[in-house]
């Protein structure tokens, strides 16, 4: 190999980091042999260092996204998917591809963080269970991680508190050591399932912070499950927002909560308290999902929309651009 | 949708099934009508048909005496099950009066209620039903008393745990925003909740109190023969096992483990039925 | 750790006042007149009276009751009418035979349990889980005394596998010294390998009869604790955090189901001492549960007080060692106290 | 003008091994008949003791609730309060829905419990009908049981309660804390409608800063058992003075992400200091006379302020988003 044809041979070198580190098409998961699938045909990109919240109220399927994409949905559940890519490495269909990278390349932080701990034993041995599965270290040394752990999730007195069992933490406390456990591994991709639900706002944003913050700082992808639009706007750079298990609208964070294409979206928009100024902005949104052990409408906000047409119920919209810079599953957009 | 719902496995034992039902209205009947429809008359003795095997005459074969062992064995569905029955009864009665007094007044009543509870349990409570059976002497009620005894805390448990729960409920407290008084409260608003928990529990229970009786009477407390009764049988029939005469044990003990077994299916069935979230 | 232990043993003696407040309302409502029965059957009224002033039964309710404490203190647990010995020495030659029946029964219960319930958990509705609803059922359904009966009948009666049912060992062999009373153990130490093997085979139908009712409700206990702790969150987290399955499995799963497991093991111990009485009394075995039984029968209610005492003692010293390995396990009990 | 309303001195203490929990202490506030006044706190704020007490659930030890400005009804017990002529004049609505209403009675027997009663003649069917109308609840739901109804259809039927005995205060102790944004919406406007159409005064608790912008006109900030804040909403939201309040408003979602942050987490409010300011320990603003005086609450321009450093709090507000609100 001569000096020429090394120059016009690209290098080898690591995807541009505008390729997206996550990219999942048609993925479509049912459950206990319904026809009808529960989440149905969704599509979405993480980019490195990007964060993109998935948006939905109970029941609308973003949980089981979640865990769908780290392989651990609990139920007995048949998953569909034309593709979802990790950095180049297809793991739809492939549990081992997925055990081979969860706790490593992806880390998974959940709500009600002290039930999510294990009861019996202290959150520095969870956490140092966590180091030894991925380093090789000697006592002391697994000691001194587990300690630089917790202090990188400014847990104060980490010394003492590594010794702590989970009942003995706050919430707040308890969602940074899982925090902390997820980080062990220095993922690339975290999935976070409404990490602040049943916290307090300030403990929330002292969480979301840090979390912030710390995939700024390596570059780390989120996605970011959450059922309130506002937490939404503050934290994630796009926003997803499913409905009934369609993805009806995606775009720039602060484009979607500003100016929401999707009838849904808009409709979710203005239940917002934050973006009321009285109490008559708000706005409810009538009727509730559709029962998916029975046939639904294409388009499963139909019968809930004061736009639809006959066209909505007979044909599935798919995500086409709106602009300015987002895309909308609608065939009457808003305008 | 969140993270899935904490599921009930299903438990580890013989499903309840309508067959549960069946089975404990056939042993009601016997023991309404079992004495009256049997073939022999269960005490008398015949001397001329001793220890014989199982045959067309006498089902399950007759007795050292020459007793017809079906006849005995039917005839003693009666007496067990009233003592089931009666014991059951008398331990729910009080143990629910007791168990919601201490979990809705809490405080003094709770502690002594609570700490007497403990100290019945402190026993094992087989020994403690032998102890109370002994010294109470030969007859039925001395069985029945024993065996309710040992059963009170179930019941007195249960309700105190299951009242306490629901005195801070949501509305428990709404009824106590219209001005409606203790009694009522607990009688109207909370114990409709804690019935079908104690109607199972007290289903499920009967066939423990028929092994519980049988046991004593097998040890010879309470009953005295030659009163047909199940226990009483199978410690009859042991003593020929060594010879060969298996009907005598078997039969009393097959009809003992049958009862049981019904009543347990028969409490399933309930539970699946007074769920209230079923409806 | 000793904290814990300590706060135990102080809770432990409420119960023990209750359980000597109860033995001695069983004692006072027996039948009869307890002063004849301590003096004896050749005693005339005035040994009778004579007696009654020695034990305090002329006095008020409360000095009755100070009278029997002080002793039970002495260790005075009257003379039993049939053997004509003091009862602390008839229970002293006989509780061993008990114990070793009861805690073989009591260990062979919690590990078929406990591996009957984990492989269950492991395959809900696959062939272990079966099998366990099966032995279940059975320790549900039958009767203690009859299922004891069916194994005579046949592993002796027609099969001749077992020895014959009556007690420890047969006339034919001679028992070994008495070190620790257990004599399996005793044997062991003494090199005697036949004998071992000889009271391995009389111990096999009286222990598979009692252990066999404890399997049950353990093996249920466990599969549901499991069952419960591999689909709880924390599991979910350590799955997610790629750990190893035998690590959660273990680790988190058992190791949190492990609490109920042993709350269990207390009711079931407390239910095999009971159960014992109805398998010694089966399979003539030389225990306490089967003396008492011909003591009540013959109107001889010393042993029947005493019975119940020890009974209850042993009950709460095997709570105690529950709670203590619970505290260990369960760092939210530790705490607690 | 005399208040509907006038609760002074409260406080509540829960004995906890060895000390005691100052769940309320020394809080006090003026309700005017037709008004309505936000209770604002986070987890061990004593929220919902004050919610508790107010609807005469519970005791306080010390202090009064003065109804009309007539009555003192803290004297009573809440024991005998359930005969107290007053009870029906004061109505709670339960946090959880569906577990303040019983699964043993249908849904028009649970509406019917509001006037004491769970027998359904003809004259109480007809109120409960009309309640149910009301508050938009289908005739064809009053039949079913609890648990076959929405989490927006059972708060609906909570309130249904609440109303039915014609209460002239309605606390409401977090009632849409568990529902999700689009029903919260549509109760928060019944809510709304409801105030306006009987004249209802109401004691709005919640965690929720923007709910209660929308909802109350006045607002009480609690942390700690203690009243941090008190005043209108508009004012306080737009300007906090208690580095509380502000650390509150800096975190609630939607207005772009606030920088104002206390350090660590809520303290232990068990055998808490008496003699320094409670957030002394995270706030920034804390100095010397903040770890050694427990600041009072006093005026400050047309609101109340328990902070030493009131003025610097409120001059310090930059144009960061979330900093400062409307």
């Amino acid at each position: 190999m001569n000096a020429l044809t090394a120059i016009i041979e690209p290098p080898p070198s690591p995807l541009p980091d505008s390729a997206p580190l996550l990219a999942v098409r048609g993925l479509s998961i049912f459950f206990g042999g319904r026809i009808v699938p529960t989440v149905q045909d969704v599509s979405f990109d993480i980019a490195r260092g990007e964060t993109l919240a998935l948006v939905g109220e109970s029941g609308s399927g973003k949980s089981i996204i979640a865990h769908t994409i780290a392989g651990i949905l609990a139920s007995a559940a048949t998953v569909s998917a034309t593709t979802i890519s990790f950095n180049g490495i297809e793991l739809a269909g492939k549990p081992a591809a997925v055990e081979a990278l969860r706790g490593r390349r992806i880390g998974m932080v959940f709500q009600n963080a002290r039930a999510a701990l294990s009861p019996t034993l202290s959150v520095g041995a969870q956490i140092g269970d966590v180091i030894a599965r991925h380093r090789r270290l000697r006592r002391t040394a697994l000691r001194a991680a587990i300690v630089q752990a917790l202090a990188s999730v400014k847990i104060p007195d980490p010394e003492r508190r590594a010794k702590a069992y989970p009942h003995e933490l706050s919430g707040g406390m308890c969602q940074r050591v899982m925090l902390a456990l997820a980080m062990a591994g220095e993922p690339d991709l975290l999935i976070a399932d409404e990490p602040t639900t049943g916290l307090d706002n300030t403990t929330q944003a002292a969480i979301l912070d840090l979390l912030a913050a710390e995939a700024g700082r390596r570059r780390m992808a989120t996605l970011f499950i959450t059922h309130d639009l506002g937490l939404a706007r503050d934290y994630a750079d796009r926003v997803a927002v499913l409905h009934a298990g369609q993805l009806v609208e995606e775009g720039r964070a602060a484009t979607v909560f500003d100016a929401p294409r999707h009838p849904y979206s808009a409709k979710l928009v203005r239940a917002v308290p934050a973006k009321a100024a009285t109490v008559a902005d708000l706005g409810g949104i009538p009727g509730k999902f559709p029962d998916l052990s029975g046939p639904v409408p294409a388009c499963r906000f139909a019968d809930r929309c004061d736009r639809a047409v006959d066209r909505c119920r007979v044909e599935v919209p798919r995500l086409e651009p709106v602009p300015p810079d987002g895309m909308a599953a609608c065939w009457r957009p808003l305008g | 949708m969140g993270a899935p719902a904490r599921r009930r496995w299903p438990r580890l034992r013989i499903r309840g099934g309508a067959w549960s039902v069946w089975l404990v209205g056939l042993f009601v009947f016997l023991a309404v009508f079992g004495p009256t429809i049997v073939p022999y008359d269960p005490v008398a003795t015949n001397t001329r048909v001793r220890l014989e095997a199982p045959s067309w005459a006498h089902l399950f074969g007759t007795d050292d005496v020459g007793r017809d062992v079906f006849s005995r064995v039917i005839a003693a569905t009666r007496l067990d099950l009233m003592i089931a029955l009666g014991a059951v009864l008398l331990s729910l009665g009080i143990g629910t009066a007791l168990g919601a007094a201490a979990g809705w007044a809490g405080g003094w009543t709770d502690r002594i209620v609570s700490r007497t509870i403990d100290t019945i349990m402190g026993f094992p409570l087989f020994v403690l039903a032998v102890g109370i059976a002994a010294g109470m002497g030969n007859s039925v009620w001395s069985v029945v008393i024993a065996t309710s005894v040992v059963n009170l805390p179930l019941y007195a448990r249960t309700t105190r745990s299951e009242v306490n729960r629901r005195r801070t409920s949501g509305y428990v407290q709404a009824a106590r925003l219209s001005g409606i008084g203790s009694f009522t409260i607990v009688a109207r608003h909370i114990l409709p909740n804690v019935t079908p928990i104690l109607a199972v529990q007290a289903s499920l229970n009967i066939g423990w109190a028929i092994l519980n009786a049988a046991g004593l009477s097998f040890l010879g407390l309470g009953i005295r023969p030659p009163t047909p009764e199940w226990g009483i049988l199978v410690s009859d029939g042991a003593e020929f096992l060594f010879s060969g005469e298996w009907w005598m044990f078997v039969f009393p003990g097959a009809m003992l483990v049958l009862a049981v077994l019904a009543f347990g299916g028969f409490g399933d069935w309930l539970r699946d039925r007074l769920d209230p979230k079923r409806a | 750790m000793t904290r814990v232990i300590g706060f135990r043993l102080l809770a432990a003696i409420p119960n023990l006042v209750g359980i000597i407040v109860i033995a001695f309302i069983v004692t006072r409502i027996l039948p009869g007149d307890a002063a004849a029965y301590y003096a004896g059957p050749t005693a005339t009224a005035a040994t009778i009276e004579e007696t009654r002033q020695r034990l305090g039964l002329d006095g008020t309710v409360v000095e009755q009751f100070l009278a029997y404490v002080g002793q039970l203190v002495r260790g005075d647990l009257g003379d039993s009418l049939s053997s004509g010995q003091p009862v602390i020495e008839d229970f002293a030659r006989r509780l061993p035979a008990s114990l070793e029946l009861t805690l073989y029964a009591l260990i062979i219960a919690i590990a078929g349990g406990i591996l009957l319930g984990v492989g269950a958990a492991l395959r809900p509705r696959g062939v272990v889980d079966r099998i366990a609803s099966v032995v279940s059922a059975v320790g549900q359904a039958v009767p203690t005394f009859f299922l004891g009966l069916i194994l005579i009948f046949v592993f002796y009666y027609i099969l001749n596998w077992a020895p014959e049912p009556l007690g420890r060992l047969s006339f034919m062999y001679r028992p070994p010294q008495p070190i620790s009373g257990f004599w399996t153990i005793d044997a062991l130490l003494q090199g005697r390998f036949d004998l071992f093997g000889e009271l391995v085979r009389q111990l096999a139908l009286p222990v598979i009869t009692l252990a066999w009712f404890g399997i049950g409700p353990i093996a249920r206990v466990t599969r549901s604790a499991m069952l419960d702790a591999l689909s709880s969150d924390f599991v979910r987290t350590a799955r997610a955090a790629g750990l190893r399955r035998r690590t959660i499995l273990w680790r988190y799963g058992f190791r949190n189901a492990v609490i109920p497991v042993l709350h269990t093991t207390g009711m079931v111990f407390s239910f095999m001492l009971g159960a014992n009485v109805l398998v010694e009394d089966v399979f003539g075995w030389p225990g306490i549960g089967a003396y008492t039984v011909d003591a009540v029968l013959v109107a001889d209610y010393a042993p029947v007080q005493a019975y119940i005492l020890v009974m209850a003692a042993l009950y709460i010293v095997v709570n105690l060692a529950i709670d203590v390995v619970t505290a260990l396990v369960d760092p939210r009990v530790r705490y607690d106290s | 003008m005399t208040a509907l309303l006038e609760v002074v001195g409260l406080s509540r203490r829960f004995p906890v091994g060895g000390g005691a929990l100052h769940a309320l202490d020394d809080v006090g506030f003026r309700l005017h008949a037709g008004g309505s006044i936000g209770i604002i706190g986070e987890s061990g704020s004593g929220k919902s003791t004050l919610a508790t007490i107010l609807a005469r659930l519970d005791d306080p030890q010390e202090g009064g609730i003065v109804l009309d400005g007539s009555r003192d009804i803290a004297g009573v017990s809440a024991r005998a309060f359930g005969k107290d002529p007053a009870r029906r004049a004061i109505q709670l609505v339960f946090q959880t829905a569906g577990d303040a209403l019983n699964p043993a009675f249908t849904v028009a027997q649970n509406i019917a419990i509001g006037l004491g009663t769970l027998r359904l003649d003809a004259a109480t069917l007809e109120r409960v009908r009309k309640v149910a109308t009301e508050v938009d609840l289908g005739h064809d739901l009053l039949d079913r049981r609890p648990h076959q109804l929405s989490g927006g259809q059972q708060a609906r039927v909570g309130i249904a309660r609440a109303l039915i005995s014609k209460p002239r205060l309605l606390i409401l102790d977090e009632p849409t804390a568990a529902l999700d944004v689009s029903v919260q919406a549509t109760i928060l406007r019944l809510i709304d409608r409801l105030r306006r159409e009987r004249g209802l005064t109401l004691a709005f608790v919640s965690h929720d800063l923007e709910v209660v912008r929308l909802m109350c006109d006045s607002v009480l900030v609690l942390y700690l058992g203690r009243v941090v804040e008190i005043g209108a909403v508009a004012d306080i939201l737009a300007a906090p003075s208690h580095p509380y309040t502000r650390a509150l408003v800096a975190a609630s979602p939607g207005d772009g992400r606030g920088t104002f942050r206390l350090a660590g987490d809520t303290a232990s409010p068990i055998g808490a200091s008496r003699t320094q300011c409670l957030l002394s320990t995270r706030c920034p603003f804390a100095d010397e006379r903040c770890r050694s005086e427990r600041p009072a609450l006093h005026g400050k321009d047309g609101r109340l302020v328990a902070c030493h450093h009131a003025d610097a709090v409120a001059a310090s507000l930059d144009d960061a988003p979330g900093n400062a609100v409307r």
